[in-house]
C-alpha cells in the first residue's frame, strides 16, 4: 500500500519539478526515488496484508511483480532522458505519466476488489494512449494512438461488462467473495459469462491471438520508448493480472477452458512468430514477437499446478531482454525516421557493445541458454509437459525454431553488413541501461533460483 | 628367437626409409642408394641368421606389445619366424637386395632418386611385416602397407596423370580385395575367437568340425577374394598390367617377385582353414586355372615388353593358385620361389633393355639386341627357358609339379594349365625373338645409344639367372628339401602320393617339355624364320584385336562399375542433395509465404481488427457453452 | 426502485443492457466516423452502467452505483484523451474517418 | 575440482584474448590453448593416479532442482584431451593468416572450446544442454563473419545451419524436460537408474535422436554440413568437424543409448542402416565434388556414419572402436582441412579443377597431405585403422551384411580420396608457384601425424582409459 502511495506521490512530485525548473535533475531524481520505492516495496515481502476494506491486498505475488514493474519503470525513465531531447519542456510530463502508469500497474497486481482492478487497468491504458500519440505532429504516432485508444476502449467496455455481470451474479466486487463463488456449486450463469468477458478483455491487453491486431500497428507507430513500455511493462502487467484473476476464478473451471487456453496459446505463438518473419520494421517485428511471447506466457495458466514463479521468471526474462533490445533500438534510431532493420547494419563494427547487448537480448528471447529466456522456456515446457500437453510443447518448440529465423535477421544485419550511417555519441543512460539489463539477464539466466524462489 | 635380430630385421628397412625420407636430399644419391641397399642387405643377413638358427619345434614367436583389444579376442603386435615366413623373407630380402643394387644404377638420373629408395625400403619393411606377422591383423598391416608402397611406386613419376591413374587403380582394386580379406578376418574372429595363426590352427584342429561349415566357407571365400586382389587373379587382375607404369625395378620386385605372392602366402598360412572347405578349394583351383589361361592368351598379343611380362606374371600366379586349390601348398610355394627368380630376372632384363633403348618399351621398335647386350640377353634367355619349363631349369620342376598335382586332381585342369604353359613358352620366346633377334627397328638416334648396362645392373641379372637355372634343386621330385622344410607347418607327410615318381609323372613331364618346345618352335617359325613383326595397333583385327585389347575387360569394368558410380554420384550431388536442401529451405520458404499472406490480413483497418475481435469473442463464448 | 425491478424482472434489464451494448459494438464495427465510433463506445459503457445500477438495486447494495461513478469518471478521462488524439489527427490529415488510418499495416 | 580449472582457464582465456590486441590475439590464444593441453595431460596423469575425483557437484538451481554436476570419467577425459589437443593446432593454423578483428575470432574459438569441454564433462542434463547450445553460438559467428565466399549465400547457409541444429536440440530439451518430470532430477546417474516403459523410452530416444542426427550429422539430416564446411573459415571447419560433431557422437553413447536402452535395442537395425547408408551416400557424393572442402565434408559424413553405426550396433567393441575412431577422425579431419587451408592460402582457390601439380613444387606438403589422406582412408598403422577395423568387426558380429556394405567405405573412400589427391597434388607442375610448408605448418602436420601413428600402433592407453565407461554403457544396455 505504501508503495502505491509513494509511486503516486512521486508522479505528482515530478509534475511539480517542472514548475520548480528542476528539469535537469528530474531523471536522476526519479531513478533514485524509484530505487527508494523499490526498497520500500521490498519491506512488504512476506508481509501479507490488506487495506481499505480489502481494496488493496499486498502479498508476495503483488510485491514481487510490483518490484519488477518498478525496476522496469526505472529503466524506462532512464531511457527517457535522451529520448525527449527535442521536446525538453515535456520531459516531466512524460516521466510523470510513466510513473502514473506504474501506479496503475501496481494496482493491477495488488487489487483486492474489482474496482481497483478496473481503475488500475484504466490508469495504465489511458497513460499508454497518451504516450502512444505523444508525437503530435507525427501521423503515425497519431494513428497508433487512435487505434490503441479505440480498440482499448472497446476492450475496456468488455471488461466493464464482465465486471458488471460478475457483480450481478454475486453482488460484490470483492475478490474473496469471487473466489468463494468460483468454488461453490450453484452460482448464476452470468458469473461465468462475466469471467469470460473479463478474460477476453485481458487477452486483448496482452495481445493474444485473435485479439492481437492492434499490437503491431500500435507498436510500430508509437514512439520507440512507448513501444518499449508497452512491450515490457504493459504486457507483463496485463499477464500478471490475467494470471491473478484466472487463479482466483479457476475454482472449478470446466475442461473446455483449458482447451481454449491451449488453442489460444498455440495460435498466439504461431501467428506471432510467422508474422514476424517478414517484417522490416524492428518495432513491428518485436510486436509480433511479443504476441508469440504472450502465447508462451499463457502456457503458465495451463496445467494442474499453475505456478506464479514461472510467470514471474518468464516475465522478468522477457522484460529484461526487451529493455536491452529497446535501449539499443533507441540508440540506433535516435535521429532516424523509422526503425527498419537496415538501420542496424554494421552496428557490430561501429558499436560492438550495443550490438552485443542486442544480440544477447535476442538470443534470450529466442531461448538460448545461459540467457534468462532459456530457463523461462524450460520451466514452461516442464510445467506443461507435466500436465500432459505434449502437443502444445511441440508447437512451442517449433515456434522457438521459427523465432530464431527473425531474431537472426537482425543479428545478421548487425554483423555482416557495413554501416550506412555515422553513429556518434555514447549516451550515458542508454549504455547504462543496456549494461544493467544485460547483467540482470545473465544473472537470472545463470541463477534462476534468485527469481523463482521469490514465489513458491 | 633372438629378439634383437628380429628387431634389426624389421627395423633396418624402416630405418632406411626414415633416413632416406628425411635426409635423402642432403645425403646425395650415392649415400642414399647405399643406405637403402644396405638396409635390405642387413635384413637379408638377419633372415639368414634366423634361417640357419631355425630348430624344429622351437618357439618361433616374438611378442612385442599388445595392440587391439576386443571383447572376445585381442591382437598382439607379435611376429613369428617359422619355416614359411623365413622362406618368404629369404627371397623377399634377397631379391630385394639385388633389386636395390640394380636400382642404384637404373634410377641414377631420376631427380627423386632418394624418394625411390625410401619407398622401396618402406615396401620391404611392410613385406617383412606381412610375412612375419603372427596373426591376421598384423598381416593386414603389411598387406595394406605394400599396397600403399605399390601405389606410391606405380605413380612414382607423378607428373604423368596416366601413371597416377594406374597407381590409383591398383590401390582401389586391391582395396576391393582387402574388404574381402577383412570380412574373412571378422568371420574368423567371431567363429574362432582368435586371429593368431597358431590359435586358429589349434581351433580348427580341435573344434573345426563343430563350426557351421557355411561360415567357414564364407570366411575362406572372403579371404580368397583378398588374395585375388593382391595376387591379381580373376576378376581383380586388371590393375597389375597397368602397374607396369612404375619404374622397372618396382615391377620386378613388387609386381612380380614379392607382393603379388602375398595372396599365395596367406592361403598357405591358413591352409588348415582351406583344407576344411573343399568347395572353396575348388573355386580357387578354377579361378587359378582360368586366370592362367586367360592372362596367357592376352600375353600373346601384347607389344609392350613389360605388359607381356605382366600378363605372364598373372598367368603364373594363376598356376600357383591352381596348386593351392588342389591342396598342394608346398608346390605353390615352390613355384612362388622359382617364379620370383626368373620373373625378377626377366623384369630386370627388360629394364636393362628399356634402359638401353632410351626408355622405349615397344618391342616392335627393338630387335637384334643380343649383340649389343650379351649379358642381358643370356640371363634373359635362361630365365625365359626357365619360365617356359625347359629341363632342367627351375621352372621345369615347379611347373611340372603343379601340372602333376592338377592331373591327379582333375584332368581338365591339367589340360588347361598345360595349354597355358604352352602359350607361355610361345609368348616368352616371341618376346625374346622380337627383342634380341633380327635387325634393330628403332630410330637411328636410339640405335646410336644402344649399350650394355653397367655392372651394377648386370650383376643382379647374373645372380638371378643363376638362381633361375638351379633354383629347382630345392625340390627335386623324390628328394624334396622344400617339402621336408615345410613339413612341420603343412603336415604334408599325410599325402605321400603327391611326389610319387611313377610312370604317369614321367609321361607328364615329357608332355610338358614337348609342349614347351612346341611353343618355342612356333615362335621361332613366326618371328625368326618368317621375320614377322606385329603390326600397328590400328591394323590389328579379329581375335587378335580382342586379345590386344585385353578382352575389353577394363572397358567392361568401366561401364559396369566406374561409370554407374560416377553417374550416381552426379545424381546424388545434383538431384538428391538439392532436393534435401530445398526440403529444409522449403519449411522456411513456406513459413515466409504464410507470413506474406498474413501481412495482407493485417491491413491496418480498425474495422477488420474489431470484427475479428468480435468473431473470436463469439467463438470462444460459444465453444465454452456449447461444449458443456 | 425495488418494486419496479421486481415488476420488470432483472432479466429484462440484462437483455436491455446487452442490446444496448450490442448496438454500441455494431456502431464501432460499422461506422467510420471517429466521433460516432467514440459515441458507440460510450453507448457500450453506458449500457454497462445501466446494468450496474440495476444489479445494485437487485442486490440492494450500493457498491454497484459507486462503481458507476468510477466508470463514468474513467470514461470521461478516456474520451478526453480520445478527443485530443482525434484533434491532432484532424490537424494532420484533415479527416476524422478511421478508415483513412491505414499507414500502419502489414 | 581440477576440471573446473580447465573450464575456467578456457573461459578466462577467451576473455583475455578478447581484451588483447588484434596482433597478439593469436599468440595469446595459442598460449592459453597450449596450457589447456598441458593441463588436460596433467588431468590424465591424475586420473591414472586415481587422484582425480570422478564426480563434482555444486548446488545450483533449487527449483527445478538442478545441480552443477560434472563427471570426469575416462571417456569424458578422452574427449577433453581430444579437444585440448586439437585446440592449439587449430589456433596455430590461423597464426599465419591475417584476420580482421582477430581478437574476437580467437576469443570465440576459445569460448567454443570451453563450451565443448563443458559438454563433454557435464553430467547433469540441463548443464549439458546449456553447454551444448552455447557451443553453437561461437561457431555461428565464426562462420558468419570470417567465412569465405559470397556473403549472402554464406549467410543463408550459416543461418540454416544454426536454425537446423537449434531445432534438433530443442527436441532434446523436450526429452530432458520429460525425463525431469519422470525422475525429478537430471543427474546422469539418476537418469540411468530410471526405468521407463518402452513407449516412454521411444519418446526420449526420438527427441535426442533429432538433436544428434542433425549434429553428427546422419543422413538425411546432413544438408547443412557440406555448405557450412565450405563457407566457414578453416578454423571454423576444423572446430566443427574435428570436435563439434564428436559432441553428437559422444552424446549418443553417454546420454541417448543408456537412458533409452530398450528403444535403442529395438531400433538397432534401422539405426545401423541409417549410419551405413550415410557411409555409402557420403562416399558416393564425395566422388563428384568440385570443391575440396565440400568433398572432405562428405567424406566426414561417411566416416561419422560408420561411427554412428558402430555405436548404434550396441556392442562393446563397436562403442570402444567408435570412440577410438572419433579420436582418430578428429585428428585426421583437422589435418585434411588444414591441408586445404594451406592450399587456399597460396592459391586462393579450392576448386579442384584449378588445382594440380603441387607435388612437383612442395614435397613436404605433398607428403603431409598424403599422410592425412591415407589416415583418412584408414591405412593400418594409423589410429583410424584401429577404429575402423573395430567398427566393421563389431558390425559384422551383429550382421555380416552391415560390415559388407559398410566396408565398402574402404573401397569408395580410397577412390574419392586418392582421386582428390591426384587431381589436387599430382600431375605436371602447376604454373603458379607454391611455397612449401612453413615451420608452423610443418609443426602442425608433424604433431598430427605423430599422434595418429602413435595411437595407431599403440592404442592401448585409449582402450584402458575408456574401458570402464564402455562397460558401464554396456551394463546399462543389458540390465534394463
Amino acid at each position: 500500500m505504501n508503495t502505491l502511495i509513494a509511486i503516486t506521490a512521486l508522479g505528482v512530485i515530478c509534475l511539480i519539478f517542472e514548475l520548480l525548473n528542476l528539469r535537469k535533475i528530474l531523471v536522476p531524481f526519479s531513478i533514485v526515488a524509484l530505487c527508494g520505492i523499490l526498497y520500500l516495496n521490498s519491506l512488504d515481502y512476506n508481509q501479507t496484508a490488506s487495506y481499505y476494506n480489502n481494496m488493496i491486498v499486498v502479498d508476495n505475488f503483488s510485491v514481487t511483480f510490483t518490484a519488477l514493474f518498478i525496476v522496469l519503470t526505472t529503466f524506462l525513465v532512464a531511457l527517457g532522458h535522451h529520448f525527449y531531447d527535442d521536446v525538453p519542456e515535456k520531459l516531466s510530463d512524460f516521466v510523470a505519466i510513466k510513473i502514473f502508469l506504474l501506479s496503475g500497474a501496481a494496482a493491477m497486481v495488488s487489487f483486492g476488489n474489482l474496482a481497483m482492478f478496473f481503475l488500475g487497468i484504466e490508469v495504465l491504458s489511458i497513460s499508454l494512449y497518451i504516450l502512444a500519440a505523444s508525437r503530435r505532429l507525427n501521423i503515425k504516432s497519431n494513428e497508433s494512438g487512435m487505434k490503441y485508444f479505440l480498440m482499448g476502449s472497446f476492450a475496456s467496455g468488455i471488461i466493464l461488462f464482465g465486471i458488471c455481470l460478475i457483480y450481478g451474479a454475486i453482488g460484490s466486487f470483492d475478490m474473496r467473495v469471487i473466489m468463494e463463488a468460483a468454488v461453490s456449486a450453484d452460482v448464476e450463469e452470468w458469473f461465468y459469462i462475466g469471467g469470460i468477458l473479463l478474460a477476453i478483455g485481458l487477452l486483448f491487453k496482452i495481445a493474444a491471438v485473435p485479439f492481437h491486431f492492434w499490437a503491431p500497428d500500435v507498436y510500430e507507430g508509437a514512439p520507440a520508448l512507448t513501444t518499449a513500455t508497452m512491450s515490457t511493462l504493459a504486457k507483463v502487467t496485463a499477464m500478471a493480472t490475467f494470471f491473478k484473476l484466472f487463479f482466483a476464478m479457476s475454482g472449478n473451471l470446466p475442461e473446455t477452458s483449458q482447451t481454449v487456453l491451449v488453442v489460444l496459446s498455440g495460435l498466439s505463438m504461431t501467428v506471432g512468430n510467422i508474422m514476424a518473419l517478414r517484417q522490416a520494421n524492428v518495432k513491428r517485428m518485436l510486436a509480433f514477437s511479443g504476441i508469440s511471447h504472450a502465447g508462451f506466457m499463457l502456457m503458465t495458466l495451463i496445467g494442474t499446478q499453475i505456478s506464479a514463479g514461472t510467470l514471474l521468471y518468464y516475465g522478468t526474462a522477457y522484460a529484461f531482454a526487451g529493455i536491452g533490445a529497446f535501449s539499443v533500438i533507441l540508440y540506433v534510431c535516435r535521429h532516424l525516421e523509422n526503425e527498419d532493420i537496415v538501420n542496424f547494419q554494421g552496428l557490430g563494427k561501429s558499436n560492438p557493445f550495443l550490438a552485443f547487448v542486442l544480440t544477447t537480448s535476442l538470443l534470450s528471447m529466442a531461448g538460448i541458454p545461459i540467457f534468462a529466456g532459456f530457463f523461462a522456456k524450460l520451466m514452461l515446457f516442464s510445467q506443461v509437459l507435466e500436465s500432459g500437453h505434449l502437443a502444445l510443447v511441440i508447437v512451442a518448440v517449433v515456434n522457438s525454431i521459427i523465432a530464431v529465423g527473425y531474431y537472426f535477421k537482425l543479428i545478421l544485419a548487425m554483423y555482416t553488413k557495413e554501416p550506412q550511417h555515422e553513429r556518434t555519441g555514447r549516451p550515458f543512460y542508454i549504455y547504462a541501461v543496456a549494461t544493467v539489463a544485460l547483467l540482470l539477464n545473465l544473472t537470472i539466466g545463470l541463477f534462476p533460483s534468485l527469481v523463482t524462489d521469490l514465489l513458491r | 628367437m633372438d629378439l634383437s635380430i628380429i628387431l634389426l630385421l624389421l627395423l633396418a628397412p624402416l630405418g632406411g626409409f626414415l633416413i632416406n625420407t628425411f635426409l635423402g636430399k642432403q645425403l646425395g644419391k650415392g649415400a642414399s642408394g647405399a643406405i637403402g641397399t644396405l638396409a635390405i642387405v642387413i635384413s637379408f643377413v638377419c633372415t639368414l641368421l634366423l634361417f640357419l638358427g631355425l630348430e624344429p619345434g622351437a618357439d618361433t614367436k616374438a611378442d612385442l606389445f599388445h595392440w587391439l583389444t576386443f571383447q572376445n579376442f585381442s591382437v598382439d603386435f607379435s611376429f613369428q619366424f617359422d619355416q614359411l615366413s623365413l622362406l618368404w623373407l629369404l627371397f623377399v630380402t634377397g631379391i630385394g637386395s639385388l633389386i636395390h643394387l640394380y636400382s642404384i644404377s637404373y634410377m641414377h638420373h631420376d631427380k627423386d632418386f632418394y624418394k625411390f629408395f625410401s619407398y622401396l625400403n618402406l615396401f620391404v619393411f611392410f613385406m617383412i611385416v606381412l610375412v612375419s606377422g603372427s596373426n591376421l591383423p598384423i598381416l593386414f598391416i603389411g598387406w595394406e602397407g605394400v599396397g600403399l608402397c605399390s601405389y606410391l611406386l606405380i605413380g612414382f613419376w607423378y607428373s604423368n596423370q596416366a601413371y597416377n591413374d594406374a597407381a590409383k587403380k591398383a590401390f582401389i582394386m586391391n582395396r576391393v580385395g582387402d574388404l574381402g580379406l577383412l570380412i574373412g578376418i571378422f568371420i574368423l574372429a567371431t567363429v574362432a575367437g582368435t586371429l593368431d595363426y597358431q590359435g586358429l590352427e589349434t581351433f580348427f584342429q580341435t573344434k573345426g568340425s563343430l563350426v557351421d561349415s557355411t561360415w567357414l566357407a564364407v570366411a575362406a571365400l572372403c579371404l580368397f577374394i583378398g588374395a585375388c586382389g593382391k595376387s591379381a587373379q580373376l576378376p581383380l587382375y586388371t590393375w597389375l598390367p597397368d602397374a607396369m607404369a612404375g619404374p622397372t625395378p618396382v615391377s620386378a620386385l613388387i609386381h612380380a617377385a614379392t607382393m603379388v605372392t602375398a595372396g599365395i602366402f596367406m592361403v598357405t598360412r591358413l591352409h588348415f582353414l582351406f583344407d576344411l572347405v573343399p568347395a572353396i578349394q575348388n573355386v580357387i583351383a578354377v579361378v587359378g586355372v582360368s586366370t592362367a589361361l586367360f592372362a596367357a592368351t592376352i600375353g600373346l598379343a601384347q607389344n609392350d615388353i613389360k605388359k607381356v611380362l605382366a600378363y605372364s606374371t598373372v598367368s603364373q600366379l594363376g598356376l600357383m593358385f591352381l596348386a593351392l586349390g588342389v591342396g598342394a601348398y608346398e608346390v605353390a610355394v615352390f613355384h612362388v620361389i622359382t617364379h620370383a627368380f626368373f620373373k625378377a630376372c626377366l623384369f630386370l632384363g627388360a629394364g636393362s633393355v628399356i634402359h638401353a633403348n632410351s626408355d622405349e618399351q615397344d618391342m616392335r621398335k627393338m630387335g637384334g639386341l643380343r649383340k649389343v647386350m650379351p649379358i642381358t640377353f643370356i640371363t634373359m634367355l635362361i630365365s625365359s627357358l626357365a619360365i617356359a619349363g625347359i629341363f632342367p631349369l627351375s621352372g621345369f620342376w615347379s611347373k611340372d609339379e603343379i601340372l602333376l598335382e592338377a592331373f591327379h586332381y582333375s584332368i581338365p585342369f591339367w589340360a588347361v594349365a598345360s595349354l597355358a604353359s604352352i602359350l607361355t613358352a610361345f609368348y616368352m620366346f616371341r618376346l625374346m625373338f622380337l627383342t634380341f633377334f633380327g635387325e634393330f627397328r628403332g630410330t637411328e638416334h636410339a640405335k646410336s645409344h644402344l649399350h650394355e648396362s653397367p655392372a651394377l645392373m648386370t650383376i643382379p641379372l647374373v645372380i638371378l639367372a643363376t638362381l633361375a637355372a638351379v633354383g629347382g634343386l630345392i625340390s627335386i621330385p623324390g628328394s624334396s628339401w622344400l617339402m621336408h622344410f615345410l613339413e612341420p607347418l603343412l603336415h604334408t607327410d599325410g599325402a605321400p602320393e603327391h611326389h610319387a615318381l611313377d610312370q604317369t609323372a614321367y609321361i607328364l613331364m615329357a608332355v610338358a617339355s614337348v609342349g614347351a618346345l612346341v611353343g618355342i618352335f612356333i615362335a621361332y617359325r613366326k618371328y625368326i624364320s618368317n621375320k614377322e613383326v606385329p603390326g600397328e595397333d590400328s591394323e590389328v583385327t579379329g581375335f587378335t584385336k580382342v586379345l590386344a585389347e585385353k578382352y575389353y575387360v577394363d572397358e567392361l569394368y568401366d561401364s559396369v562399375f566406374v561409370k554407374p558410380i560416377n553417374l550416381l554420384a552426379r545424381f546424388f550431388r545434383d538431384v538428391v542433395e538439392t532436393a534435401l536442401g530445398s526440403l529444409v529451405y522449403g519449411f522456411g520458404k513456406a513459413a515466409a509465404e504464410i507470413s506474406n499472406q498474413g501481412r495482407k490480413v493485417h491491413n491496418g483497418s480498425i474495422g477488420l481488427y474489431l470484427f475479428v475481435f468480435v468473431i473470436g469473442f463469439c467463438l470462444i463464448v460459444s465453444y465454452l457453452f456449447l461444449a458443456q | 426502485m425495488q418494486d419496479v425491478l421486481n415488476q420488470v424482472g432483472i432479466n429484462n434489464y440484462i437483455f436491455l443492457s446487452v442490446l444496448l451494448f450490442c448496438i454500441g459494438v455494431f456502431g464501432v464495427l460499422y461506422r467510420r466516423n471517429a466521433i460516432i465510433v467514440l459515441m458507440s463506445i460510450e453507448i457500450m459503457l453506458n449500457a454497462v452502467n445501466l446494468l450496474f445500477v440495476a444489479f445494485s438495486t437487485y442486490h440492494e447494495d450500493a457498491q454497484g452505483q459507486v462503481f458507476v461513478f468510477f466508470s463514468m469518471a474513467v470514461a470521461a478521462a478516456e474520451v478526453a484523451v480520445g478527443l485530443a488524439i482525434l484533434v491532432s489527427i484532424f490537424r494532420n490529415i484533415g479527416s476524422i474517418d478511421v478508415s483513412n488510418l491505414k499507414k500502419l499495416r502489414g | 575440482m581440477e576440471v573446473i580449472y580447465l573450464l575456467i582457464l578456457l573461459l578466462v582465456g577467451a576473455g583475455l584474448t578478447y581484451f588483447s590486441v588484434d596482433k597478439a590475439a593469436s599468440r595469446v590464444a595459442l598460449l592459453i590453448s597450449t596450457v589447456a593441453f598441458g593441463y588436460s595431460l596433467y588431468l590424465v596423469s591424475l586420473h591414472y593416479g586415481g587422484q582425480l575425483p570422478e564426480n563434482i557437484h555444486f548446488d545450483w538451481i533449487s527449483k527445478p532442482s538442478i545441480g552443477f554436476d560434472l563427471r570426469l570419467d575416462g571417456l569424458a577425459l578422452l574427449m577433453l584431451v581430444l579437444t585440448t589437443t586439437l585446440l592449439p593446432l587449430i589456433v596455430a593454423s590461423g597464426i599465419e593468416t591475417k584476420f580482421a578483428n582477430a581478437k574476437s575470432l580467437y576469443a570465440l574459438v576459445l569460448l567454443m572450446a570451453f563450451a565443448m569441454c563443458g559438454t563433454f564433462v557435464a553430467s547433469n542434463g540441463l548443464l549439458y544442454y546449456i553447454f551444448w547450445e552455447v557451443a553453437l553460438i561461437p561457431i555461428y559467428f565464426i562462420a558468419l563473419i570470417w567465412g569465405s565466399g559470397d556473403a549472402e549465400e554464406r549467410k543463408k547457409q550459416v543461418v540454416k545451419f544454426f536454425i537446423y541444429t537449434f531445432a534438433g536440440s530443442l527436441f532434446m530439451l523436450v526429452g530432458f524436460v520429460y525425463l525431469y518430470g519422470k525422475a525429478g532430477s537430471l543427474l546422469l546417474t539418476d537418469l540411468y537408474k530410471l526405468e521407463l516403459s518402452y513407449d516412454e523410452q521411444l519418446l526420449v530416444f526420438g527427441g535426442f535422436f533429432l538433436a544428434y542426427a542433425i549434429k553428427i550429422p546422419l543422413i538425411p539430416f546432413h544438408t547443412w554440413q557440406a555448405n557450412v564446411y565450405q563457407k566457414a573459415p578453416a578454423m571454423g571447419t576444423m572446430l566443427l568437424s574435428g570436435i563439434m560433431l564428436k559432441m553428437g557422437l559422444y552424446s549418443v553413447i553417454r546420454w541417448q543409448i543408456p537412458i533409452s536402452p530398450d528403444a535403442s535395442k529395438e531400433l538397432m537395425p534401422y539405426l545401423v542402416w541409417i549410419g551405413i547408408a550415410g557411409v555409402i551416400y557420403g562416399s558416393i557424393v564425395a566422388l563428384r565434388q568440385r570443391d575440396v572442402k565440400k568433398l572432405l565434408a562428405y567424406s566426414s559424413l561417411a566416416h561419422v556414419g560408420l561411427i554412428a553405426a558402430g555405436f548404434y550396433g550396441l556392442t562393446a567393441d563397436g562403442i570402444t572402436s567408435g570412440i577410438i575412431q572419433m579420436f582418430g577422425h578428429g585428428l585426421v579431419v583437422v589435418g585434411v582441412f588444414f591441408a586445404v587451408e594451406v592450399i587456399e592460402r597460396r592459391y586462393q582457390t579450392r576448386a579442384i579443377s584449378e588445382l594440380g601439380g603441387i607435388r612437383a613444387q612442395a614435397v613436404k606438403f605433398a607428403s603431409a597431405f598424403l599422410i592425412v589422406t591415407l589416415a583418412s582412408v584408414a591405412l593400418p598403422g594409423t589410429v583410424n585403422f584401429v577404429g575402423e577395423f573395430g567398427l566393421l568387426f563389431s558390425l559384422s558380429t551383429q550382421n555380416v551384411w552391415f560390415s559388407v556394405i559398410g566396408g565398402l567405405t574402404i573401397v569408395l573412400g580410397a577412390y574419392y580420396m586418392l582421386k582428390m589427391y591426384q587431381q589436387v597434388m599430382l600431375g605436371e607442375a602447376n604454373k603458379k608457384p607454391f611455397a612449401d610448408l612453413s615451420v608452423t605448418e610443418s609443426l602442425i602436420f608433424g604433431a598430427l601425424a605423430a599422434v595418429i601413428f602413435f595411437f595407431g600402433i599403440y592404442p592401448q592407453p585409449i582402450n584402458d582409459l575408456i574401458a570402464p565407461a564402455v562397460n558401464e554403457i554396456i551394463a546399462q544396455i543389458s540390465t534394463n
